[in-house]
């Protein structure tokens, strides 16, 4: 047991500090306002006030701390994208993943499992090799791997699917990593909270206020504030805000869901997505087996969970490992995803001077926490795109230049 | 649809690519699988509730903007 | 298909009847000019008698203009039809239909069925003679329920539980999605202690 | 120490069938009837597990399929739920998560660190960078619970639709009553209720009796409601399969769920409910001890006292939180007993034996707030301490539902505040606690489900004035409050767990919340109360109670956590079932199987990658046939193409607009090639379309993209409303490529058609018969050879390729599969759609502006291609030849300029007709140009160097389509 621990068993009174202060009121104004304390609100926050030097920053959050799709993501990690934007953009992430939990002085079960997308067409291991090669050329660690490298890191698994889907390769990610979700928001927001950034939880957006086509202000279910600029983190709820600032963009919202079954002792060791049969899995810490699918096929803003997507994903689930057949799933959650038609993000500067966007988060958006706070921080600061999200700018749509990501975010994680 | 003779090219990719993603009460495009027959449905997206659905011919009729 | 339907549960892979498929405004029109009359109501079926007395046809209105109709297993009249050589007049549209059918019933008929499609079929009214499009274990089918001859008419309910006759079920595919429904029913059915028939056309 | 009771008229169990099993390797036996808890309990095992964190022995606690220190591995099978699992002869059992087994598990040392584990404490320390790794390893070995067996076979069970006008969830006797009510008001009814046996729990027999004889009423005994789901469609889940219940309405009769006193070692063996003790003694006449103290904060622990000491159990004292019981006969009768009641008490400590089990028990006396004045407790000899100290209503299904609630102060638990339309909620979830007006509100509810159904009949009168119990006004008849409102006693050592299958204390809920973790989500979060296996079934309303005195709020104001299903965890197999998968297969399927076709998929089809041919290997036959079709002919069967019929005087029309190319002055008898793009310009699909007729036009598309082109193109006629309609005859006809110099002359011996070029020119369409069968013709260039597109009718699909192939055979004719195909037609340089484009290239960028009739008053795609021919495209497609001794790259790999990605590889094949290796590649413009040198580079990352070249390679002129040189 590390001596850190031993302070616990010796003090009378839990010597724990509180994370996150209560403010009771909000102040008339600040110089950055960030709409969502989720993932990445909180380490726009941290960035702002650590890098930046912008302390007096509110962040507003409608529900709790960490409480939309940051809480209820499938906590996988990974760069193996197929675009160079997009590629350099979530090496940048995985990099500042590793030292995050020093960086916080808290454990975030940043854990580097490895990660397997199957191919089980050659279409598929075609687009595997495409992602492995552009990977590889921006020195990120993806092979293009036969079913017989499949078979040795994953010996348990059925290679045939059930029959229904043999597999023929896979793109291997050494890199892949799975964290433990809420505390990399309780990190950054204790971060951001010491450094006297304000975190109003059960205060919601009501209005922004414009004039003269740049932000003046914000109205909330507490009162108003006066700001000149905003970031809008809010994935899932993105269209509501833009609706504020009368700009529009091709973000739909869909339900994403996820399940999870009771623990069981650790059997899996890396993460498995397969694109053909619409499933991702890993197994948790406390040996859960967290699994995801697709998302649900139509336009929802509420988070009710279906039953079609348990039955199709534990068909899927047992194609792959038939000896779970008695394993039991133990809940089923979703959140609301922000798709693009091109799968990759909307980030940086809008046409409404003073307001900031990091959206269009799709299915993706928890591994892209650190870098997202970073160049947001790093936008919202001094005005300009950060050179990382050059590929995912507001005006892409307009200038008929969209990234094409689809091919490595379907069914992504 | 914005008139393609007439409309400027941001009007234009504005109509292909942009859409209404908030919550609402909309117009939408459904089809039933098994039969390949198109309708138009009014859904609240918030709650999933279908409130009302139209054959095609209601849409050269005329339903408001949204249904696309 | 008499012995089947009434008694035990079985599926018959339903053989190659003589079909037509016809689309198009004049389409009623022309069937009718040929002696095939249509129902009045999309989604519903009726038997056409024909003329020489033979097993009647099965017409079924699949839309406001389209239709699909079958012959009895040993009818001629499709095929007299088809060889008659009229040209079909502006307006009507022959459709290609190379359905695969298959044939359930038998006692036990709606447990198969549930398991396999979503439509409540014990609940279904029969003498509506309803057509249904629907999904069954992901394929489209086309679904004509029917009384067995001799059995007393549906009324109300078809039954399940407090069914009093028999009701057997039709149901074509897409031919090439054939074998997995034939296979994959077949399954159910024989778990569900029915037999497979022969082909009995 | 718990032991088998003399025999009862009651009890479930078989004293005539005893069952042998092991545990922990060593044998006992229970009864027939018996569950696995239940028979160890019976054989007196001192205690059945080892909890999660600190590994303290544990037994028996609610005996209501939500102990988590009841899991086993049950012969391989991981988290078998004891309590509730019927015995079988011959069981192997073991306890979970031990290290060294139940007795010697080494990893309860644990237990003695648990001042240095606080809450969340994995947060707090072994992040190093350098120790985590090993850190993590330990942590994996000691979570978990079963082990999986990486053996275990895949269980198919079945599922089914179900369907009922009223589904009553509960079968206590407000869910008999509901059921009965709503049956006799002529509703179809499925009564679903989770015990092994539907005993009523507490209902008159008479009323079991009517549900069980009403025909109205289907009975799914020992079935569990594992989810609720939109529009009243509920899983349940059965032992071997899955049933999806849609229902007209619901009543949620899903009772209470007994709550934990909450004092030190309150989780000793022996400390249980007193609900589970009577579930025990009354099922399977198990004893909870021989001398048991009964804690009260309630009426019910009173007429427990009774039922035991009825069965011979010892009341040692009734020990009750409140200063004085109700005024109730069970109350007196417990006295005329001599049973001593200890009032304004509560337990301190529970304190245990040599065996591990509860020995003893401290009392103190306690103000209303449940403060104990510790100064002088007094001990009280006992083998078994039972709570009846209040309920958490089981609201779970109604949250799930949409149903909302609030906290009743006055009945100390959670009520329905509002129900969405179709839920009716009945019974001790409505905080209606006295039998008959359990059954009254159970009739109630009962009425207006089915009249909700639509099975209104007289007597909705009572349904109107039912209402108000359905929301809440409820009061507990007969009991002043069923729920303590804190039963929950500080100890200055802690181990008064909250939870007991997280592991968790009072001061490690208080302390997340002073970390800031203080409202009901963060703290769930942060100390996972409420987050293993029971899914907070008796945590959460204590952890909540706490929040509230820490935060000094009311409960009302924290709230619960979202409700999800399960409601209890459901396994795998029962939701997956079957798992069909649907597949394709063309008509003449079987005799490629028959000619050795190696298969691959496509989309949902099987297609012949290639034929494999004894003593050759898979590149010879794939070459072998490249070259039939080159030197003689070859036959492949293309029907997984997308077949659709256009018709009507707007055929044309609808093609002019859906796609690039213009066919209104399309020759009857011609065919054109089709692309198609999206509003964006980027092309998504293409094929062939012939016009027969001035009004008919029949068309392929793409193998993948036929279900969605064609759904695609009923939308637009749709929303254009032209007069044409559509038809997919994908499926109905079969069709066959016969294709190479000698196909002419051979088809011609099979057909009455006229081939000969003036006759049946290169894109012509022609309609006969072949080999007796009515075909359509279609003359195309895919493979760069003569060929004709053979389509007829699915039927006669099989008969077709065999006459074919038998004319062919004595000609050098090779079936061919895919892998030849891709090899011809990059030979003649034609792309496909999905593999040489991508999800962005427009028609600029493959070179097929040829198929784009701009001019076109309007197309889909045609606006937003016009925005992106004012500007440079970003890459350019073009054919690539490498030398012929050069290895081969590998498609998609990429192309590097200085450095710099340029491009990529889409398709590539060495050509032994061409004795070169060609591809195409996806370059940057400035690389697109026919002569310029690339450097492709392949996995290894050495490079390879290719030339960009003029397409097509193969006969460029296309000559061999032009009629001098036909044979």
């Amino acid at each position: 047991m590390p001596y850190r621990l031993l302070r616990f068993g010796v003090s009378r009174k839990h010597p724990e500090p509180r994370m996150f202060t209560r403010y009771d009121s909000l102040k008339a104004a600040y110089d950055v306002v960030i709409i969502g304390a989720g993932g990445h609100g909180l380490a726009a926050a941290y960035y702002l006030a650590r890098d930046h030097g912008i302390r007096n920053v509110a962040v507003l959050e409608k529900g709790y701390i960490g409480g939309g799709n940051t809480g209820r993501n499938t906590t996988i990690i990974r760069s193996n994208y197929l675009t160079p934007e997009g590629v350099k953009f979530y090496d940048e992430s995985v990099r500042l993943w590793q030292d995050l939990a020093a960086d916080f002085d808290l454990n975030l079960f940043y854990s580097t499992r490895g990660h397997y997308t199957l191919a089980h067409t050659d279409a598929a291991m075609r687009t595997m090799r495409w992602r492995a090669e552009v990977n590889k050329h921006y020195g990120v660690r993806s092979e293009a791997v036969d079913a017989d490298f499949v078979k040795r890191g994953i010996p348990s698994i059925d290679m045939t699917c059930g029959g229904h889907a043999p597999i023929l390769g896979a793109l291997f990610h050494a890199p892949g990593a799975i964290a433990r979700h809420d505390a990399v928001a309780w990190g950054y927001g204790r971060g951001a909270d010491r450094r006297g950034v304000e975190i109003h939880q059960q205060t919601e957006v009501t209005g922004i206020r414009l004039k003269g086509g740049r932000v003046t202000g914000v109205d909330t279910t507490r009162g108003h504030i006066a700001t000149s600029k905003v970031l809008c983190a809010v994935a899932g709820f993105t269209p509501r805000i833009l609706d504020m600032v009368e700009l529009h963009t091709p973000i739909y919202v869909h339900p994403l869901q996820a399940m999870v079954s009771e623990p069981v002792k650790p059997w899996l060791d890396p993460i498995i997505v397969s694109g053909s049969l619409h499933v991702y899995v890993s197994q948790s810490a406390r040996g859960e087996l967290v699994m995801g699918a697709s998302l649900d096929p139509y336009e929802l803003h509420a988070t009710r969970p279906t039953l079609d997507f348990v039955e199709g994903l534990a068909s899927h689930m047992l194609d792959m490992f038939p000896f779970l057949s008695e394993v039991k799933v133990n809940r089923q959650w979703a959140g609301l995803a922000d798709m693009t038609p091109d799968f990759a993000p909307i980030m940086g500067i809008t046409p409404v001077e003073g307001f900031f966007l990091d959206a269009g988060w799709g299915t993706w958006g928890f591994k892209a926490t650190p870098v997202c706070g970073k160049t947001m921080s790093h936008t919202v600061a001094t005005g300009r795109n950060h050179p990382l999200i050059e590929g995912f700018t507001f005006d892409r749509f307009a200038r008929y230049r969209l990234t094409g990501e689809k091919g490595a975010a379907s069914v992504g994680h | 649809m914005p008139d393609p003779d007439t409309c400027s090219d941001v009007d234009w990719s504005a109509y292909v690519f942009n859409r209404s993603g908030s919550p609402g009460i909309k117009y939408e495009w459904w089809c039933h699988i098994a039969s390949g027959f198109w309708f138009v449905a009014l859904r609240d997206t918030a709650r999933d509730e279908v409130l009302a659905t139209y054959p095609a011919e209601a849409v050269r009729r005329g339903l408001p903007e949204n249904a696309s | 298909m008499r012995d089947t339907a009434a008694g035990a549960l079985s599926m018959t892979v339903g053989g190659r009847r003589d079909r037509l498929g016809l689309k198009g405004p004049r389409a009623a029109e022309w069937l009718a000019a040929h002696g095939i009359a249509v129902p009045m109501l999309p989604n519903t079926w009726m038997p056409s008698e024909a003329a020489d007395g033979a097993d009647a046809l099965l017409v079924a209105r699949l839309g406001s203009a389209e239709f699909f109709v079958e012959d009895a297993a040993a009818g001629t009249k499709l095929k007299r039809l088809a060889t008659s050589g009229d040209e079909h007049p502006p307006g009507v549209y022959p459709v290609l239909r190379e359905d695969w059918a298959i044939d359930l019933g038998g006692t036990g008929v709606h447990d198969v069925l549930a398991q396999i499609c979503n439509v409540n079929f014990a609940a279904l009214t029969l003498d509506s003679h309803p057509v249904i499009m629907t999904l069954m274990i992901g394929v489209a089918v086309l679904v004509i329920p029917q009384t067995v001859a001799g059995a007393a008419a549906g009324s109300g309910s078809n039954g399940g539980s407090s069914g009093n006759f028999m009701c057997r079920y039709r149901i074509w595919c897409d031919p090439t999605f054939g074998p997995y429904l034939s296979e994959s029913l077949g399954a159910v059915v024989i778990d569900c202690g029915g037999r497979i028939m022969g082909d009995r056309g | 120490m718990m032991y088998r009771a003399d025999a009862d008229a009651q009890e479930w169990i078989d004293r005539a069938m005893p069952l042998g099993f092991t545990f922990e390797g060593r044998e006992y036996r229970g009864y027939a009837g018996d569950t696995i808890s239940s028979a160890l309990a019976a054989a007196g095992v001192p205690y059945l597990a080892r909890s999660f964190k600190y590994h303290r022995p544990r037994s028996i606690l609610s005996f209501a399929n939500h102990d988590s220190n009841n899991l086993f591995q049950v012969d391989g099978v991981p988290n078998v739920r004891g309590d509730v699992t019927l015995l079988r002869e011959g069981m192997r059992v073991s306890a979970l998560n031990t290290f060294g087994g139940l007795a010697r598990d080494k990893a309860r040392v644990l237990d003695h660190f648990a001042r240095i584990l606080p809450v969340g404490f994995y947060y707090k320390a072994f992040h190093s960078k350098r120790l985590f790794p090993r850190w993590e390893r330990m942590f994996r070995r000691l979570t978990g619970l079963g082990e999986v067996s990486l053996d275990a076979p895949r269980q198919a069970t079945p599922k089914r639709y179900g369907f009922c006008d009223v589904l009553v969830i509960g079968g206590g006797p407000s869910g008999l009553s509901a059921a009965l009510a709503a049956a006799a008001s002529g509703a179809r009814v499925a009564l679903v209720d989770e015990s092994l046996r539907l005993s009523g729990n507490g209902a008159p027999s008479s009323l079991v009796r009517a549900v069980q004889d009403s025909a109205g009423i289907n009975l799914y005994p020992a079935t569990i409601a594992a989810g609720y789901y939109a529009d009243h469609w509920v899983a349940l889940a059965q032992q071997s399969y899955l049933t999806k219940m849609r229902a007209g309405a619901v009543v949620f009769a899903t009772g209470v769920i007994g709550q934990p006193a909450v004092f030190r070692n309150n989780d000793l063996p022996g400390v249980m409910l007193a609900s589970g003790a009577l579930r025990l003694m009354a099922r399977h006449s198990v004893a909870p001890g021989r001398r048991v103290v009964m804690l009260a904060g309630n009426l019910e622990a009173y007429s427990a006292s009774l039922e035991l000491h009825a069965r011979g159990v010892t009341i040692a004292a009734i020990v009750d939180l409140r200063a004085a019981p109700e005024s109730d006969a069970a109350v007196t009768d417990c006295a005329a007993l001599g049973i001593e009641v200890l009032r304004a008490h509560a337990p301190y400590e529970a304190l245990s034996g040599p065996d591990g089990t509860v020995a003893a028990l401290t009392v103190a006396p306690c103000d209303s707030g449940t403060q104990v004045d510790a100064s002088s407790p007094r001990r009280i000899d006992c083998d078994a301490v039972l709570m009846s100290v209040g309920w958490a209503a089981a609201t779970q299904l109604f949250l799930q539902a949409g149903g909302s609630t609030r906290f009743s102060e006055e009945l100390q638990q959670f009520v329905p505040r509002a129900a969405p339309s179709g839920i009716f909620v009945a019974g001790r979830v409505n905080g209606i606690y006295n039998l008959e007006s359990r059954l009254a509100d159970g009739r109630r509810a009962g009425v207006q489900a089915a009249a909700h159904a639509g099975f209104a009949v007289a007597g909705s009168a009572a349904a109107a004035q039912g209402t108000a119990a359905a929301h809440g006004t409820a009061t507990a008849h007969g009991s002043r409050c069923p729920s303590h409102r804190y039963p929950i006693v500080d100890h200055p050592l802690a181990k008064n767990f909250v939870d007991f299958d997280e592991d968790l204390q009072v001061k490690d809920l208080e302390n997340a919340a002073q970390e800031g973790f203080d409202s009901s989500e963060l703290l769930k979060r942060y100390s996972t109360v409420g987050m293993g296996p029971s899914q907070g079934k008796h945590s959460n309303m204590n952890a909540l109670r706490v929040l509230a005195r820490y935060r000094g709020v009311a409960v009302e104001e924290l709230g619960l956590t979202t409700s999800r299903p399960m409601y209890h965890p459901v396994p795998l197999k029962l939701l997956a079932g079957r798992s069909f998968y649907p597949e394709r297969r063309t008509p003449s399927d079987a005799q490629h199987a028959a000619l050795g076709a190696l298969w691959m998929p496509a989309g949902n089809w099987r297609r012949p990658e290639y034929y494999a041919v004894p003593g050759e290997s898979r590149a010879q036959s794939i070459d072998a046939e490249v070259r039939a079709v080159r030197s003689s002919v070859g036959l492949i069967d293309v029907g997984t193409l997308g077949k659709i019929e256009i018709y009507g005087p707007q055929a044309a029309e609808l093609l002019d607009r859906a796609y690039a190319g213009r066919y209104s002055d399309l020759k009857v008898g011609m065919t054109r090639y089709g692309l198609m793009l999206d509003e964006s310009a980027v092309i998504v699909d293409d094929g062939v379309i012939a016009r027969l007729a001035p009004e008919l036009f029949y068309f392929t598309t793409t193998t993948g993209g036929s279900a969605t082109v064609f759904r695609e193109l009923l939308r637009l006629n749709a929303l254009w409303g032209l007069d044409c309609a559509l038809v997919n005859v994908t499926g109905h006809r079969a069709a066959f490529n016969f294709a190479g110099p000698l196909s002419r002359e051979i088809l011609q011996r099979l057909t009455d058609i006229d081939l000969r070029d003036d006759a049946f020119p290169y894109l012509a369409v022609r309609s006969g018969l072949i080999a007796g069968v009515v075909a359509r013709l279609l003359r195309v260039g895919f493979v760069g050879e003569v060929g004709y597109e053979i389509h007829v009718a699915a039927g006669s699909g099989a008969e077709v390729w065999q006459a074919l192939h038998t004319a062919g055979a004595s000609r050098g004719l090779r079936p061919f599969g895919v892998e030849a195909q891709r090899v011809l037609r990059l030979e003649k340089g034609h792309f496909i759609v999905g593999q040489d484009t991508d999800g962005l290239t427009d028609p600029q960028e493959a070179n097929a502006m040829w198929a784009v009739a701009m001019k076109k008053p309007f197309f889909v795609g045609q606006r937003s291609l016009r925005i992106l021919q004012a500007r440079e495209p970003r890459q350019k497609l073009v054919g690539i030849e490498l030398a012929a001794a050069a290895p081969l790259p590998k498609e998609c790999h990429l192309v590097i300029e200085r450095g710099v990605i340029a491009g990529r590889v889409t398709s590539v094949a060495h050509s032994r007709t061409l004795n070169k290796s060609i591809g195409l590649a996806m370059l940057s413009p400035d690389l697109a140009v026919v002569g310029r040198d690339i450097q492709i580079r392949v996995e290894d990352g050495s490079m390879l160097a290719a030339r960009v070249a003029a397409a097509p390679f193969y006969d460029p002129k296309n000559l061999r389509q032009k009629p001098r040189l036909s044979a």
